[in-house]
């Protein structure tokens, strides 16, 4: 018998131990339902898996009264692009700032402090000075995300470009390169790799900070649809909607992953 | 034999702070004492939170309005009473222009508001008013704790809300009121809404609520300090509260409640609201019609007497009335 | 050609190079050994001017060296010598492309051409050739090298700095590196500074033999004092006597623990 | 004339270039509140600095006139309570789920997937879900704070458990140790440094989540009182709650910095 | 005491070890060598029980031998072999506490002084006596090694497996470390098998050379055929002709470019 930290489970064991937990996970929500349904069969906070089938289907296939459009298409459409936009513009920053103050000292010295402070300050606090100065258009909902991941973005690809080795400067240099060529030919396509890295850190809490500016003001999306429904507590149009901005963010999370070992194979394989 | 005990909740709201000073001053404790009951008050920020909470069974009773209490509780098939009617808004809820002066210049805007809340409603009445329906405005949802910095914005140029928010609109410059609850008077009245099946089972609940409720309104009418301390505990003062106070009509008098709720205006209105939220998609996805919940009221019974889900009761507040608790 | 005149080079009270002098002409190549941490790599790095000597000089043709690196002084590190995000060709490519593109670095069309053939020269020259598509990550440790040293020398550098550039080696490929590496310098008339701390490949291959060491010692406190050349020796001259002497000197140094 | 990623700044330089942006964006600010005061004397949004003063005094200096508290004081203490819970509860998950997983491939096989779904899922979303399992007191804004970081503690420390040297395993072996004895002779001690820097990590989310679970039931703390005066848009009490947020949380990250640094010697010094 | 029996390994189509047989006595000394990627540490694994062979069997006493690292076989590898989180002294007693406290791994009172009062005889005979309440990082890379190799002694195993121990260290510093490996060799009878790549180490310390390269090549496809032993030298009888034709062999193997 092999020491527990040894034993590894075969292909079929561990895919069935990975599905185990998510199968459990359904039976006690199932469960739980039911009790509740017992109760009052209208109850409105563990709809079965019918009610929220029907709900999906309201929201999914059925053309809005009211609009006549696909309800659930077009918050995702709109929300997507809230969310890439917003994590995009953050990305341009992050990579910007965040190589400028690693490569030059000046930057970083003049630079640094402020960007921790930023860091830490929790951004949903200041939304009324957020208002003013971008409005409360798609603007302000963009840039809420762009303050919440840039400021981790920018600290990360800091680090990053600190961490290269120096060698590769000196090496630069003597081939002639001047500060720019540095930057441009030798620290940005190394940094490129570490900002899909970043990004995918940091999609949760773009997610967070989407959700949380739609409930702020505005007519569509994913967490407009999810604070909308709240007053009526339709948790069979909350939870699905939850499972699909979960898939949602597993799907970037694979896309960039992907999109990150076809751009930069030499990253991925050196590791 | 351990006592019975209840849990009440409620949120921030002019009509509903004195529930504020009658946990913090002992008020309830005794009567709950006095029926020999427990009675836990515990103060939610998010209102809909709130509502959730007790529609989920989390709590005996919450403070809400008559139309939440219709699209939430019972439209989720949770059997309530309107145990005490306490106030309704006499001009606490109002639509603001910015710059233009006049309901008929809302045409073609866009309206900030928390989407199906009363100030929706309030929206569909002002439109009404002068012969306009939801379709010549577009609706933006806009969640309560941002609207005044949302109206600070130049894209913002109409809104529909209630107060504190309203004073502070107003207080901004070139902010207008068009129209104020106090033109729809009694159609927007705030509850404390208990489980039915709870108060069928334990009348000592109700009397305790309701006992308590009136000594906290006649300190409430009588004592300046008693005020302050509401104001403050809204998180402001004196002045902006009684300013508040001002624009709801509150019911200090049992009797006067009583009368309210036997008046069948009452029916009317909540006929209104039923209309308005059977539009809007709030009775569920299984209501064919405006009258699948049934509203009972002492003027009778309006839509389906079958699938009576909100009841407003007089009962409790009679004794009251009658000094009887 | 380079001259060092009393060159001292302290990091705080570390006093690490003492006293330095020496004199190098054009075309020596110069291998430096030396226990571990008694200053070679801090030596190649005054040459290179990512330090600064704290006291004396290095005089290039007569006037002070730049205090920067620069496409006059080549260097081939023992590891991140190469850039990871190009290819072998690009690698080399890059130093050309830096002149001929003042702002980006990057060129296009018919330069470009140019530049990737006088590339593949080098590569020629270095035996890369049938790796030239190839990332550094598909290259053994000796491929990439050589890599590094082609890198270099398609600037043309006056001098050729190598700290320990085969430390990472294995033997049978260190010969073959050794190999190429005199016939580079036998062909471009390169000056070498090359550390390394196998003393053998020391005395294989270079022109002159300097053994860096401490002449005082205070074992109670050994940053006081900084190293010097303790032996200068034309490599053709050497005997087995001074070879004997040379590790019985290295090997007590280094009994001496490192202070912490 | 050096290459500009060669120019180091001197230490007075630098402290300068450091203070600089920090000093600018405070005469921005002066100036924008003196525009908008000179349009509105009565305008809310930028008070001067002499509000703020005032407001501070208010709420940290003079006692409530309800409760006879003084407000500040209180919102921190209770803030801080439930953050220092919350994030306790999450490093203690994390570090067990984290380390079992990492070094027992049975485990990790079955709980990696699961932990990844809840890793994605936006915890905002389930409130209602929360409240009604964890009640409305303050369990549930503790657990809300650990739903949000625990997720990422886990996968953090799962991935440095995966990454320790496999020899030191292979070595502790050899020594005759069994896996438990592996577990906390070995690997446990090397990876409590790294909760510590993987909690540094996640405290601007834990920080978020307080301030929302605040925001929702409560009847002090930061978050509250900065909800509670948000409706009447008292920057003036807003603006130096969120100084004061920032600051606790420059000094919590320093605190565990300095305190890692204490602990483990060894692991700083061997970076 | 321990036999090799047709030893075959691949990890799927790559062979690495072909077809290997051999028999090892009681104290022998036997170093490994052979160029990179051929196989070595694939067969220190296989004898550790860290990977199984693929056909054949590995026999210890007659038995075949545990699938799994135990306390019978010690290993020391290049890096990582002590634990960071211990200081010296510690890393020594690790293995006498992992017998005394079952569940934890932890020892108090006068068991643990003497386990402590153990490790510290251990840490003697290393050498490592000043340094024992340092932690790893303040040691030199030599020091490291003596630790790594005192922590596996603690446990008197069969088998002692060095892969490349001193691979990293200064040629200085690695005569005293063959020094130390030797004399604990024979005090403590040993069975000893050290791969390396330095060919002069494995003539001057083992009592028997192995070189692992391959009898059949296909420089199409080098992951056709595997590694087996081609030479079996005692090394007692060694001649200047052999070493050459090692050398010579080897060379020819580096050449081949390995498969990416
Ligand atoms: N940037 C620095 N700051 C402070 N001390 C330094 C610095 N760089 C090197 N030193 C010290 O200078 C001394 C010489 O270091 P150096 O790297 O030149 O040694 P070396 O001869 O190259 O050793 P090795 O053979 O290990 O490469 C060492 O004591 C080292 O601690
Ligand atoms: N886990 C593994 N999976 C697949 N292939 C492996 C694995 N481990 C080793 N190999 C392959 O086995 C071959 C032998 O590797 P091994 O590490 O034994 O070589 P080595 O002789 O120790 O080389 P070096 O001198 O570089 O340490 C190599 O081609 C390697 O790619
Ligand atoms: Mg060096
Ligand atoms: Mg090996």
């Amino acid at each position: 018998m092999k020491r527990l930290i040894n034993r590894q489970p075969s292909s079929v064991t561990r895919a069935f131990l990975g599905i185990l937990p998510l199968v459990l996970a359904l039976l006690v929500y199932q469960w739980g339902s039911t009790v509740r349904k017992a109760e009052n069969p209208q109850d409105k906070l563990l709809p079965g898996f019918v009610e929220i089938h029907d709900a999906m289907e309201r929201m999914a296939l059925t053309p809005s009264k009211r609009t006549g459009e696909l309800l659930m298409w077009e918050d995702t459409k709109s929300s997507l692009k809230r969310l890439v936009s917003g994590v995009a513009i953050a990305a341009a920053i992050g990579l910007t700032v965040g190589l400028l103050t690693g490569a030059i000292p000046l930057f970083g010295a003049s630079l640094t402090p402020v960007i921790t402070v930023i860091s830490l300050i929790p951004p949903m606090a200041l939304l009324p000075i957020l208002f003013i100065v971008f409005g409360i258009g798609e603007v302000s909902k963009v840039v809420l995300i762009v303050i919440g991941v840039a400021p981790f973005l920018i600290r990360d690809l800091y680090q990053r470009t600190c961490e290269l080795p120096r060698e590769q400067l000196v090496k630069s240099m003597t081939l002639g390169a001047n500060s720019g060529q540095i930057i441009f030919r030798v620290l940005l396509p190394q940094i490129l790799p570490r900002l899909f890295a970043s990004v995918r850190l940091s999609l949760g809490a773009a997610w967070l900070f989407l959700i949380a500016s739609e409930a702020v003001a505005s007519t569509d999306g994913l967490g407009y649809r999810i604070f909308l429904v709240r007053r009526y507590m339709s948790m069979d149009v909350i939870l699905p909607y939850v499972a699909w901005i979960t898939l949602l963010a597993f799907l970037i999370d694979c896309l960039l992953q992907q999109g990150s070992k076809r751009l930069f194979p030499w990253y991925h394989a050196a590791k | 034999q351990a006592k019975e005990s209840f849990k009440l909740c409620w949120s921030i709201y002019v009509g509903w702070m004195p529930w504020e000073y009658g946990d913090s001053s002992g008020i309830i404790d005794k009567w709950a004492k006095k029926y020999d009951i427990d009675i836990e008050v515990v103060q939610i920020n998010d209102y809909i939170e709130s509502i959730n909470q007790y529609s989920a069974g989390a709590f005996d009773a919450c403070a809400m309005t008559n139309m939440d209490a219709l699209t939430i509780p019972s439209a989720g098939g949770v059997d309530s009473t309107a145990l005490i009617v306490g106030d309704f808004s006499n001009g606490n809820d109002a639509v603001i222009l910015k710059e233009k002066t006049s309901i008929e210049d809302i045409k073609g805007q866009r309206v900030n508001l928390v989407e199906l809340s009363v100030s929706h409603y309030l929206l569909a009445r002002a439109l009404d008013s002068v012969g306009l329906s939801e379709r010549d405005v577009q609706v933006v949802n806009t969640s309560d704790a941002d609207m005044v910095a949302a109206y600070g914005t130049d894209q913002v140029t109409a809104v529909s809300t209630w107060n504190p928010l309203v004073n502070e609109i107003l207080n901004m410059p070139k902010s207008n009121q068009v129209f104020d609850s106090s033109q729809i008077p009694g159609e927007i009245i705030d509850l404390l809404v208990v489980h039915t099946e709870t108060l069928d089972k334990y009348p000592a609940f109700g009397k305790a609520l309701v006992g308590a409720w009136y000594e906290i309104m006649e300190k409430m009418q009588g004592d300046e300090s008693v005020r302050e301390h509401m104001g403050i505990a809204s998180g402001a003062d004196l002045a902006r509260y009684e300013s508040q106070l001002a624009s709801t009509k509150m019911f200090y008098q049992p009797g006067d409640a009583v009368e309210f709720v036997h008046s069948p205006e009452l029916k009317k209105t909540m006929a209104d609201i039923a209309e308005f939220s059977f539009d809007h998609g709030l009775l569920g996805e299984g209501a064919p019609d405006a009258q699948f919940i049934g509203i009972e009221t002492p003027a009778g019974i309006y839509g389906n007497a079958a699938n009576v889900m909100l009841r407003f009761n007089p009962e409790y507040m009679q004794l009251a009335a009658d000094d009887k608790l | 050609m380079i001259e060092f005149r009393n060159l001292w080079k302290n990091y705080d009270d570390n006093v690490v190079l003492e006293n330095l002098s020496a004199q190098v002409g054009s075309g020596e190549f110069i291998t430096l050994v030396g226990t571990s941490g008694c200053g070679k790599s801090t030596f190649l790095k005054l040459l290179l001017g990512t330090e600064v000597t704290s006291r004396g000089s290095i005089l290039l043709d007569g006037r002070p060296i730049a205090d920067e690196p620069g496409p006059d002084r080549g260097i081939v590190f023992q590891k991140y010598s190469v850039f990871p995000h190009l290819t072998v060709r690009e690698n080399v490519a890059l130093g050309r492309e830096f002149e001929c593109g003042p702002i980006f670095g990057r060129v296009f069309g018919s330069a470009r051409k140019a530049i990737l053939a006088e590339a593949d020269h080098w590569l020629e020259s270095v035996g890369l050739t049938p790796a030239r598509h190839r990332y550094p990550h598909e290259l053994s440790g000796g491929m990439q090298q050589r890599l590094a040293i082609a890198q270099a020398l398609i600037k043309q550098p006056r001098l050729l700095l190598l700290d320990e550039p085969f430390g990472a080696l294995d033997p049978g490929i260190r010969k073959d590196m050794h190999q190429l590496v005199l016939s580079l310098w036998g062909q471009h008339k390169l000056t070498v500074f090359m550390v390394t701390h196998d003393l053998s490949e020391g005395f294989y291959l270079g022109t002159r033999l300097w053994v860096f060491d401490k002449c005082r010692m205070d074992p109670q406190a050994p940053e006081r004092f900084g190293s010097t050349i303790t032996f200068d020796l034309p490599v053709g001259k050497t005997d087995r006597q001074s070879l004997d002497k040379i590790k019985e000197s290295l090997a007590r140094s280094a009994q001496i623990p490192v202070a912490v």
